[in-house]
Formats: structure tokens, sequence, C-alpha cells
């Protein structure tokens, strides 16, 4: 238990160490304490990974009551089971990794003491998140990760353009979290419960479920999670969330916090199969974020933004997955992905640290022959995000589509798209940034340099784990399915009978890859083509590129019509209301002044009046009964 | 040790205050607000240990009022709210140099006694008197030692102190009724009337005037962003920390067990106006240029929040409400200095004249930080804790309330993070920003260190008042 | 028709003809004249009434002491002729209107109360000769008897001091 | 000896009291000399006596007498002060035409 204890608090020991004396121990001290406790805790998961992996027992800490709700009460409780120590071990582990390179990467930064301390208090929020027994930790963690984020995408304060992003995440994120709430108070409000074993066991238990309360409360919940895990509608933070330093963007918005929202759902999984509705609703909204993602990233000339997309549309084939039941894959996907695009990103970053802050692919090119390990890598994981065998990516991904087909063609259809896409624009990145020419400035191609080894370090580590880490779930012989087994209510787990049709759908997922790898190189390579100008952008493409002008009817829809509603309520109504009030003194006073008309000071009219009175008052006393 | 003690103490400290001289003053004033605060806590104790904390005297014969006091777990909640707050108040002016310092000083004593004397109250007479007694200092504050242009304020103060008097008279004619039906103005008398429902309701429009008016809730707001503008930084702490919860700790106590009919009758109405001011809040909150105007329309949408969740009549909805208060209270007093911190340094209250200070001095940085993330309601701050009980309050009476009421953690992040970016963020400013004196720096430490306390282990103050809220609700729902 | 009755019928008729004889005369002498005739008539009821103390000092206070108090007011402004302006008509209508009004409304009230008309009381006792009148004034309203003293020395000199020709060079 | 009001009847003295009551009401509204105002509250106070003594009579009893006495004490007086003031008035304004009076107007 202390040692459970341990592992969450470590990385808020190093927050509260690096906030308060960070700036007097030196920079690279307080790298090392950032990433130390960071180790700390992956050693710990580590630990418990294989108590658990022996046991197979859930460990379950109680520590005291937190919030009081009449049918059921809240209290501070984490629980140790399968899924979260595996999403522990990624996690602290790749946290560990992105901790290292931040501390060669962030080194020339005045304030890298207050970047490790908040990267650890990410560290320490996510990991909250995972071993929380009860969906309001959970959301602890959740609205923490977010803060963090917002924190970290504006670490550099002093652009604007940073910070509104930064508040955008924050902002769009809090509207999944109101998905979230509502969600909670549904659960609480049906099975007195936010508390995931009991949850569980009284639905299991249950023998009148509300189906529609429980559809409303997981809809909400996914909500949540498209919130958090940037599905469609609110997935556009997530681009513009690559303000923030590149580490960041490797740690926080590729591997680890945006997965949340399938920790959740994978974590609710007897919820979500009770909702057949809601998990179509989350497999159509998956599928076609990935597809809308893949185009949008077809585009792109920035090189974190095309990763962002690519991110937004593999996180749309792990909602396809949960969408259709299938839990374990996701998570596998989860996984593989977290590998490499941790790596894709951190590659970028050692791109963007050699050229000194240039993201635009159009400058650059040609960094093969200087950068040799990044592009290695980079080209490792490129094959495993694009689907090639023996990479990872093939596994997770091949396991997604197969899922698809068995359930609904069209699905399946649409995702082949989304990765042959993916096979193209990930080339069309690898093809603009590593081969031909270098196209930058002269005095960019004289500082060409590749990165420091502690920065390519976990750029290795990172291939290595994208290259192998298929191994973990074979498609005839899967040790995570095994492992999360106990997990699931369904035994969807059945290992696929793998006939002629699960073969073919294979070598059809490979030669979709490969023909987006064609595509990309004979249109970059063979044809030698540029991505064109902002301006000369035209026609379909234009559109692609201003990324469907979502953003825009958004901020026309939402930002604007809400800002000019404030301001009609500024302007019209609060001085309308202000006035109704100041016009019953107005009233009062008007009353006042016309009623001292009527003390002209005559005398006769006096007299008038008091005859007059005493007739009422006499006729009232003696003669009204 | 006698309740009424507490009382005694701050009275005789705003006249020590008022005797002690300019210079003397603040001390004498720290000195006396710790003083009652030592005494809630010794009262806290008592209450805990079982005693009955409660004065009763025969003050007039005829019409038949009496000198009652009573506390119950909620009271003294409340007055702990009061008298934690009122020495982080004084202890906040310490940076200021007001002219005539001693009157100063001794009306916010006196101020203070008023607000303990209505939340001890139990004699409606004696409630009135102590409600509308609170209301004289801080007229006094606003109007003399306020900021801006004379006659503006003297509108804007003017305005306040009218429609609030205005609004407490239809509370007068209540209680007078109550007392013609029930013979005393006690509140154990008062509780057991059987009133019919078309009395009820009157009784409950009277009271819903007088505390709409004060709590603000929409449409009745209409003073409220001014003098919060205009009055001085110790005067809007004291009118939004302590004085809002008045209104709101009224409603629980007074409005809803004496007309319980009338509430249930129309509680969708009144949860609807309290949520109308969660989103109107809001959204007028958007763009104010003003901080203060920005901060008093933050208020005014959480007290929305706040007050809705009183209305639900269920201990999940009164607990939420009175945990929300006492951590409102203090997140809007930490917000409201950190205004005044900033005027201190920039002379001004306008956003766009600021921006850039986070470079100059990230110590201030973060715990204006914090106090935004605690007013977002983020989780492991207290008003999370009351904000989560609200909402789920809400979310049992109607989905769609819940959703409404939660587009506040959306729309408050907002605008909260809008005025940050806007203060805070930005290219450095060229005015210079001297870092945070201690004495600031305490305030703030004091304020957040209590946040986060009750925001992780809110136990202590559920315990303490989940009993009288219990007891409240059987009196609510002992007629049907 | 007894007697009694037509002298009181008589003495009623000429009360209320000269009341309004004052009101509208024009010229204020002959108002006043007409009032000297109002007192006497009135005079002439206490007389009715048995009371001949009272009738006697009514004629020597009212008769005497005030109207001519009146004539020579009247006589120091020089009001006797027929000069003034009469009020809008639309104000006269109002008193004529506010007139009938009060009447109705107080003689409705006398009839609505029922008055029990019947034997009135006959004691035989003595309760308003001089003598009796004096004892009662001086025993048991000798303070307000003093007070009236106080009051009409006041008068006097409020009276005098009012009247008195304000200094005017300075 | 007998009650002289079994002759008259008391309700003929209300009635003429009254109706002199409102002739004096009438000349205070209907006039707008200050003199004749005077006399019309000389008609009132005097038809106000004229029911004392009718009472009087009716119960047998010197106490409305009495109170005819104190009233027509104070009547004295306020003729003797109002007349000076009227004097006074007169003097200062040329006219006692109460429209003329307007000084009460605030």
């Amino acid at each position: 238990m202390n040692l459970a204890l341990l592992l969450l608090l470590a990385p808020f020991l190093g927050f509260l160490f690096n906030i308060f004396f960070g700036k007097n121990i030196g920079k690279t001290a307080s790298g090392i304490i950032g990433t130390g406790t960071v180790v700390l805790s992956f050693a710990l998961s580590i630990f418990f990974f294989l108590q658990i992996n022996q046991s197979h027992q859930a460990i379950s800490i109680q520590l005291f009551d937190w919030i009081q709700i009449s049918n059921f009460k809240v209290d501070f409780g984490f629980l140790l089971d399968q899924l979260s120590i595996l999403w522990l071990l990624f996690v602290t582990g790749i946290g560990s990794l992105i901790h290292l390179y931040s501390i060669s990467y962030m080194h020339d930064d005045e304030n890298m003491h207050k970047f490790f301390a908040y990267l650890n208090l990410f560290i320490f929020f996510m990991i909250a998140l995972v071993i929380g027994s009860n969906l309001v930790v959970l959301f602890i963690g959740w609205e923490g990760v977010g803060l963090c984020s917002y924190l970290l995408i504006g670490f550099w304060h002093k652009n604007q353009d940073f910070n509104d992003a930064a508040k955008k995440a924050f902002i769009m994120n809090r509207i999944g979290d109101l998905g979230l709430l509502i969600g909670m108070f549904i659960l609480g409000s049906l099975f007195s419960t936010l508390d995931y074993a009991t949850l569980k066991t009284a639905i299991a238990g249950a023998t009148d479920l509300n189906i529609y309360w429980i559809s409303a409360a997981a809809f909400a919940l996914f909500i949540g999670a498209c919130g958090k895990s940037a599905q469609i509608p609110l997935y556009t933070w997530l681009p513009d969330a690559m303000a923030g330093p590149t580490p960041v963007s490797a740690l926080i918005h590729a591997a680890t916090m945006v997965t949340a929202g399938i920790f959740m759902i994978t974590r609710l999984n007897f919820l979500f199969d009770l909702a057949p509705d809601v998990q179509n609703i989350i497999a159509i909204v998956g599928s076609i974020t990935a597809l809308v993602a893949a185009t949008i990233a077809l585009v792109q000339t920035d090189i974190k933004k095309v990763l962002a997309y690519s991110t937004v549309s593999q996180l749309g084939l792990m909602f396809l997955a949960l969408g259709l039941g299938a839990y374990e894959v996701a998570v596998f996907h989860v996984i593989t992905h977290a590998f490499f695009k941790a790596c894709l990103f951190l590659g970028s970053g050692s791109v963007i640290h050699a050229l000194h802050g240039e993201q635009d692919m159009r400058n650059m090119g040609g960094l093969k022959k200087v950068m040799g390990i990044t592009f290695i890598t980079f080209l490792i994981s490129s094959l495993a995000i694009s689907g090639i065998p023996p990479f990872s990516g093939f596994f997770s991904k091949d396991e997604i589509l197969l899922v698809a087909f068995e359930h609904n063609k069209v699905l399946w259809f649409i995702a082949s798209l989304a990765s042959l896409m993916t096979a193209f624009y990930m080339f069309r990145l690898l093809y603009l940034t590593f081969f031909k020419e270098f196209r930058g400035t002269a005095e960019q191609k004289s500082h060409l340099h590749e990165s420091p080894s502690l920065i390519t370090f976990p750029l290795i580590v990172l291939a290595i784990l994208a290259t192998i880490g298929g191994l973990i779930s074979l498609p005839t012989n899967s040790w995570l399915n095994a492992y999360l087994a106990p997990l699931f209510t369904k035994t969807a787990t059945e290992a696929h009978h793998f006939g002629t049709t699960e073969y073919a759908l294979m070598a059809v997922a490979v030669i979709g890859g490969i023909v987006g790898i064609a595509i990309a190189y004979a249109k970059y390579i063979k044809q030698n083509q540029l991505p064109a100008e902002d301006a000369a952008i035209s026609g379909f493409a234009k559109v692609l590129y201003n990324k469907y002008y979502v953003d825009e009817i958004y901020d026309y829809l939402f930002v604007k019509s809400t800002n000019s509603l404030s301001r009609f309520f500024r302007d019209q109504v609060e001085t309308t209301l202000s006035s109704l009030v100041f016009g019953l003194g107005k009233v009062t006073n008007e009353i006042a002044f016309q009623g001292k008309k009527l003390q002209s000071g005559s005398i006769g009219f006096y007299l008038f009046a008091f005859v007059l009175g005493l007739c009422a008052i006499v006729t009232y006393l003696f003669l009204a009964q | 040790m006698n309740v009424s003690l507490l009382l005694i103490i701050l009275l005789v400290g705003a006249f020590a205050t008022y005797l002690a001289g300019d210079k003397l003053a603040s001390k004498v004033a720290l000195f006396f607000g710790l003083s009652a605060l030592g005494c809630s806590i010794e009262l806290l104790n008592q209450f805990n240990a079982g005693e009955n904390i409660s004065y009763l005297s025969q003050w007039i014969n005829q019409p038949n009022i009496a000198f009652a006091l009573k506390a119950d777990g909620l009271s003294i909640a409340m007055l702990l709210l009061t008298t934690a707050l009122t020495p982080i108040i004084i202890f906040s002016s310490f940076g200021n140099d007001y002219k005539n310092a001693k009157a100063f000083y001794s009306l916010i004593l006196f101020m203070a006694f008023a607000m303990a004397g209505t939340f001890l109250a139990s004699d409606g007479l004696l409630y009135y008197i102590f409600w509308e007694l609170s209301l004289i200092p801080i007229y006094f504050i606003a109007l003399l030692w306020g900021n801006g242009d004379t006659e503006e304020r003297k509108k804007a103060v003017v305005k306040f102190f009218i429609y609030t008097l205005a609004g407490s008279l239809f509370m007068l004619i209540a209680f007078v009724y109550l007392y013609q039906q029930a013979g005393s103005f006690l509140l154990e008398d008062l509780y057991k009337l059987d009133l019919s429902a078309t009395e009820q309701l009157w009784i409950f429009l009277a009271f819903f005037l007088a505390y709409a008016i004060k709590i603000p809730i929409i449409p009745f707001h209409s003073w409220q962003a001014k003098v919060y503008q205009k009055a001085p930084a110790a005067g809007t702490m004291l009118l939004s920390g302590i004085m809002l919860k008045m209104g709101l700790y009224s409603v629980i106590r007074w409005q809803l067990p004496i007309s319980p009919l009338a509430a249930k009758e129309y509680m969708n109405i009144f949860i609807g106006l309290g949520i109308a001011g969660v989103i109107y809040g809001s959204i007028v909150a958007l763009r104010q240029k003003d901080l203060k105007k920005l901060l008093a329309y933050s208020s005014l949408a959480h007290v929305g929040l706040i007050a809705a969740g009183t209305y639900t009549l269920t201990i999940d909805g009164l607990r939420g409400a009175v945990l929300q208060m006492i951590a409102h209270g203090f997140v809007v007093v930490g917000l409201f200095f950190i205004a005044e911190i900033i005027f201190r340094r920039y002379e001004t209250r306008t956003i766009s004249e600021m921006g850039g200070i986070r470079s100059q001095s990230p110590k201030f940085a973060s715990m204006f930080l914090l106090l935004v993330l605690a007013s977002v309601g983020l989780p492991t701050t207290f008003n999370f804790v009351g904000e989560f009980t609200v909402l789920y309050s809400l979310s049992q009476i109607n989905l769609w309330f819940a959703l409404l009421g939660g587009t506040t953690i959306i729309l408050g992040a907002y605008y909260m993070l809008k005025m940050y970016q806007h203060v805070m963020l930005g290219e450095t400013n060229s005015k210079v920003f001297a870092d945070v004196t201690a004495k600031e720096a305490i305030t703030l430490v004091l304020i957040i260190g209590v946040i986060f306390f009750f925001g992780m282990y809110p136990k202590p103050i559920t315990d303490l008042i989940t009993p009288s809220l219990e007891n409240i609700l059987t009196h609510i729902n002992r007629v049907n | 028709m007894s007697t009694i009755l037509i002298i009181f019928c008589v003495l009623a008729a000429i009360t209320l003809s000269t009341a309004f004889l004052t009101i509208f005369s024009r010229n204020p002498i002959h108002s006043a004249l007409y009032l000297v005739i109002c007192f006497f008539s009135i005079a002439g009821h206490y007389l009715l009434l048995n009371s001949q103390f009272l009738a006697i000092m009514h004629l020597i206070v009212y008769s005497g002491a005030i109207m001519i108090l009146f004539l020579f007011t009247i006589m120091l402004m020089n009001l006797n002729k027929e000069n003034e302006v009469h009020k809008p008509r639309i104000t006269r209508l109002g008193a004529i209107v506010s007139f009938c009004l009060i009447c109705i409304v107080l003689i409705l009230v006398f009839i609505n109360s029922k008055p029990i008309i019947g034997e009135y009381v006959h004691t035989g006792e003595d309760y308003q000769s001089i003598k009796v009148l004096g004892h009662v004034l001086l025993n048991e309203y000798m303070v307000p008897f003093e007070f009236a003293s106080i009051l009409l020395l006041v008068a006097m000199i409020g009276a005098v001091l009012l009247s008195k020709k304000e200094k005017t060079g300075k | 000896m007998n009650n002289i009001l079994n002759e008259i009847g008391i309700e003929n003295y209300i009635f003429l009291s009254t109706i002199l009551f409102c002739i004096g009401i009438f000349g205070v509204l209907y006039r707008r000399n200050a003199i004749i105002v005077f006399m019309s509250i000389e008609i009132m106070l005097n038809a106000v006596n004229l029911l004392f003594v009718a009472f009087s009579t009716y119960h047998q009893d010197a106490q409305g007498q009495i109170f005819v006495f104190f009233s027509m004490a104070v009547a004295a007086a306020e003729v003797a002060v109002g007349l000076a003031i009227l004097v006074s008035i007169f003097r200062n304004l040329g006219s006692i035409d109460i429209n003329n009076l307007k000084n009460l107007k605030g």
C-alpha cells in the first residue's frame, strides 16, 4: 500500500521540489530530479506488474472519505488491476523517456525547472487518473491532466497565440468533462456508487436495468472521452495544442493523456456493453474521425500538425475498436501507438531542435545525411504506423480492421481508407523531411547536426519498442488478451479463426499501406514535387489545408455568438435591468413631484379637500356598514 | 462559554478600534478579529462536545420579542466563515493606507458583528435587526473609501442601499404577518406554524425578494457589479465573501422551512432562476473590461448555482450549497485581493492595461492561477466538492438542470482563463510589477491552503453541517 | 302644533335664512348685520331651552363683543363696498355640491343612527341656573376655567401685538 | 313642568344645527372674503353650541352648558387673534382675498 502511494506521490514530490527549489539547484539537477521521480514510479509499476501478473489479484486501497452524497459517498480510493498497471507501465515508461529527452531538449529554456515541475505534475495526475478506484478520482486526474496540458501548451506564455491554444484545449476538454460529470450523475443515481468494482457487481447483479438511462450515461461518458481523446466534434484543440514544446506533444498529446478516453471506456466496458446504440455511435464517430483527420493530414505542411492529425486519426481507429466491443484491440493499439507516435514526435522534435524551431516541411529536406539516428527511428515508426509487417502497428491496426470487417463492411472500408492515407502522409512527411536536398536557409544549414545522445537514446528505445511491440498480442497467441481477460464481461477475446478471409484482409491492409507509400514515393521522390505555398493552394486541397474550416465554423457558431451574446447582455440587458430599478426610483420621484403640486398653497383648495375628506371619513365610519 | 460573547467581542472590538486611533486601529481590529475566530472555534469545540449552544432572554414583552441566539452546525459553519474571513480581510488591508483608518476598521468589525448576529439569531425580529444592521457599515465603507468618480459611486452605493433595504422591507412584512399568526418571533414557533398554501406562497415571495436582492439572483442583481467595482477592496470582500452568504443562509434557515409548500410547488422556477443566473453571469463576465466587474459577474454565476442547489430541497443540494458557500467565500476574497494587489501596483483595474505580469512575478502568477483554478472548480479544490454535490442534486431533480448548471464549468473556465490570459500572460509588461510582499503572500497562501485542504478533506465541514441540514429538511418535509 | 314648536320653527327659519344671507350678501357690513340677527335667533333658542344665563352670555359675547369686533375690522379695512370678485363658477359650483354632499351625509348619519324618540326625562332638578352653573364651573372645572382666562389674556396680548403697526423706519 | 324637548323633539335640534353647520362650511368654501369666511366659522361654532345646549337639556345636565362657555371663550380668543391677523395681512397685501394667500406652498 505504501509503495502504491509512493508510486502515485513520487512525481508529485518531484513537482513540489521543482516548483519551490528548482530554480536554485540548476537546470540539469532539476531535470534529473524530475526524471528520477518518474523512473521511480516506473520501477514501482514494474514491481506491481510482476506482482499482479503472478497473483492475478487486484490491489485496492481506500484512503479516506472525500465527498458525501445522500445515497453514496466518494472516497479517495485506488485500484491497481491489470488495466491500470498496463497503463501505468507505458505512462511512466514513456514518461521517463520523455523526461530524459527533455533534459536536453529544454536545456536552453530559462524556466526549465518549471517545465519539469509541470511534467511531473502531469505524470502525477495521469497516475491518479489511471489508478483511481472510482470515477471521481478518475475525474481528478482527468481534470488535472487537462490543467497540465493547459500549463504546458502555454509554457511559452509570452506568446498569446500559444496561450489561446492552451485555453482552447482546456475549454474543449471541459466540454467533455461536463459530459463525464453528467454520466457520473446518472450512474450515481442509478446504482448509488461510482466505484468501478461495486458498479460492476451492481450491474451484473441487477435484474431490471434501465437501458435508456444506462445508454444516456454511456453517451455522456463518451462525450467526455471525445473531449479528452480528441474525437469529432471536440478534436480541434489537439492540432492547436502543438504550440507546446515538442516533448509535451509527444507525452501528453500523443502517448498518454489523449488515451484517457479509451482508458475510461475500457474501464467501464461492462457499462458500454449494455448500450449497443452508444457503441454504434462510438464506432461511427471513431471511423469518421479517423477518415477526416487523415484527409486533413494529407496536405498539412507543419511537421507537428501532420503528426497531430495523424494522432487524431489513430485515436479514431481506437474508438472504432471500442465501439465494436473489441476493447483489448483498442488497448493494444493504444500501446503500440504510444510507442511509435511518441517516437515520431520526439523525432520531429529532434528535427525541429536541429533546425532551431523550423516546423514547416517545405523548408526541410535532406536531413537523412546529417541526422542518421533520427532518420532511422523515424523510418521505423513510420513503417509501424503505416501498418507494414513486422512492425508493431501492423498487428494492432490489422486487428482493428479485422474486427471492423466482421461487424460492418462500410466501417472497414473507411478504416482501410484512413490507413492508406496514413501510409501516404507519413511517407510524404518522411520524404519531405529527410530526402532530397535541404531547402532551408544557409544559416540553418550550417548549424545542422545530429541531436545529442540524451535525445537520441529515447528515440532508439522507442523505435525498438515500436518494432517489437506487436509481440504482446500476436494474432494467434495473444498475451495481452489473456492478461486483460478478467476485465471484460464479454468473452470477445477468443482468438480469431484464421481462414482465407483473414489472410486476404491482412494482405489487403499491407498492400494498402504499400500503395500509400508508393504514391508518396512517386509524388515526392520521383516527380520531385513540393507542397505548394499557402497562397497557391486551391480547390479541395485548400479546404483540406484549412481543415474543412471547422475552426472557423466553431469560431463563428460558438465563440463569436457567445461573445456577441455577451456583448448584447452587457450593453442591452444589463442597462435595461439597471434602468428598470432606477425606473422604480424615478416613478416614486415623479409621484412625489406630482403630489407636491397638490400642495398648491391655495386655502380654498385645501378646504375643499378637507370637506371631502370629512365626508369620506364620516361615510366610512357611520354609513359604510 | 456564552454564545453572545462572540457578538460582544466583535462589538467591543469595533468601539475599541475606533478609540485606538488611526495608527493602532488595524492592529487592534486584527486582534479582535482573531479573538472572535478563537471564540468561534471554542464554540465549535463545545458544539462537538454535544453542548447546546443557545442564549435566550426576553427582550420586549409587547410585542413578544426575545433576544434569542442559537447555534447549530450550520450557524457555526457560517460563523467560522465570517470570523475566519474577517481577520483575513483586515490583514489584507494592511497594505493600504486608508485615511481615517480607525473608522474604517471599526466599521469592518461592526459589520462582522452584524453578520455574525444574523447567523446566530433565532428570533425573527432580532434576525431582521442584525440583517439590516449589516447594511449600514458596508454603505459607509463603500461610500467613503470607495474608488472612482464620487458622484457615480454615490449613485451606485445609494442604489444598492435602497434596493436591498426595499427588498428587506417585504421580509419585515412577512415577519409581521407570521407574528400575527404565531404570537412569537421565535424560530421554533415559526417552524410550527401551519399556514395555508396561499399564505406560504406570499411569505415565500416576500422572503424571496429580500434574499434575491441580497444574494443576488437575476434579475435582481443590477446593483452588484457597480458596487463591487466602486467599493474598496475590503468592502468588496465583505460583500462577496460573507454578506452574500447571509442571503443564502437565510434561504436555508428561514425561507424554506417556514414556507415549504411554496418552495416545493414552485421549485422549478426558482432553480431555473438560479441556473439562468449561472449562464447569464458567465456570459456577461466574458466581455467585462474591468477586473472587479468581471469577478462580480463570476460571483453572480457561482451564487446562482448555490441558490439553485438550495432550492432543490434535497440534502445534497443544501449540503453542496453550504460547502460551495464557504468555498466561494474564500475564493472570491482571494480573487478580489488579487485585483487589489494588481491595483496597488498598476493603479488600474482595466484588464486591457494589464498583461505580462507572469514573467515579472511568477510567484504571484502561481497563486493567482491556483485561485482561478479553484474558482473554476478543479477537483481537489474546495469548490469542486461543493459544485459536484450541487450539480448532483440538480441532476436528481432534472438532468437538464444539471446540464445547464454544468455549463458553469465550461463558461467559467472560459472567462476566467481569458481573464488570466489577458491579465497575467503575454509579453512582459513595461510597467514595473513589484513582487508580492510578505503580508500579501501570507494572506493568499492562507486562503489557498484552506481551499485545498478542504478540497481534499471536506469531511469535518460535512459532518458539522449535515445534522442541522437534515433537521431543517425534516421541517421542510413536515407537510406533504 | 304647540306654541313652542311654532316658536321653534320661526326661530329656526330666522336662523337658517340669516345664516344664508350672511354668506350671500355682497356687502360685508350687511353680512355682519345678518349674522347679528342670526346670533339673536340662536339666543332665542337658548331661551326656549330655558338656559337664560347662557342666552345672555351669548348675546354679550357674540352679538356684543365679537360682532362689534367684526364691524370695526370691516370699517378699519374699508371693506364696506361690494367690490369682492366672486370665485370662479366652478368653485362656487363645487361649494354648492360639497354643501349638499355634507348635508346629506350628516343627516343620513343621524337618520341611520335611529334615535330613540319618546318620552324625555325630566328630573325637575335645577341644572342651569346661574347658581348651579357657577358651582360646577368653579368646582369641577376650576382648572380649565383658569386656563380659559389665561387663554383670553394671551389672545388679547396676541391681538395687540399682531395688529400693532410695524415700525417701518429703521 | 315638562321637559321642553317633549314639545320640540331633539331630532329637530340635531337637524337644525347640522344644517347650520353645513351652511358654515358652505360659506367657507363659497366666499373669498376672509371676513365672511370668519363669520362662517362663527356660524359653525354656534351650530355646535346650539347642539350642546340642546343635549344639555336632553340629559338634564349642566356639563353641556359649561362646555359652551369654554367654547365661547375660545371663540372670542380666536376672533380676536384672527381678526388681528387679518388686519396685519390687509396691511401687507392690501386685500383679504384668501386666494391671494398662497404662502403655504412649500
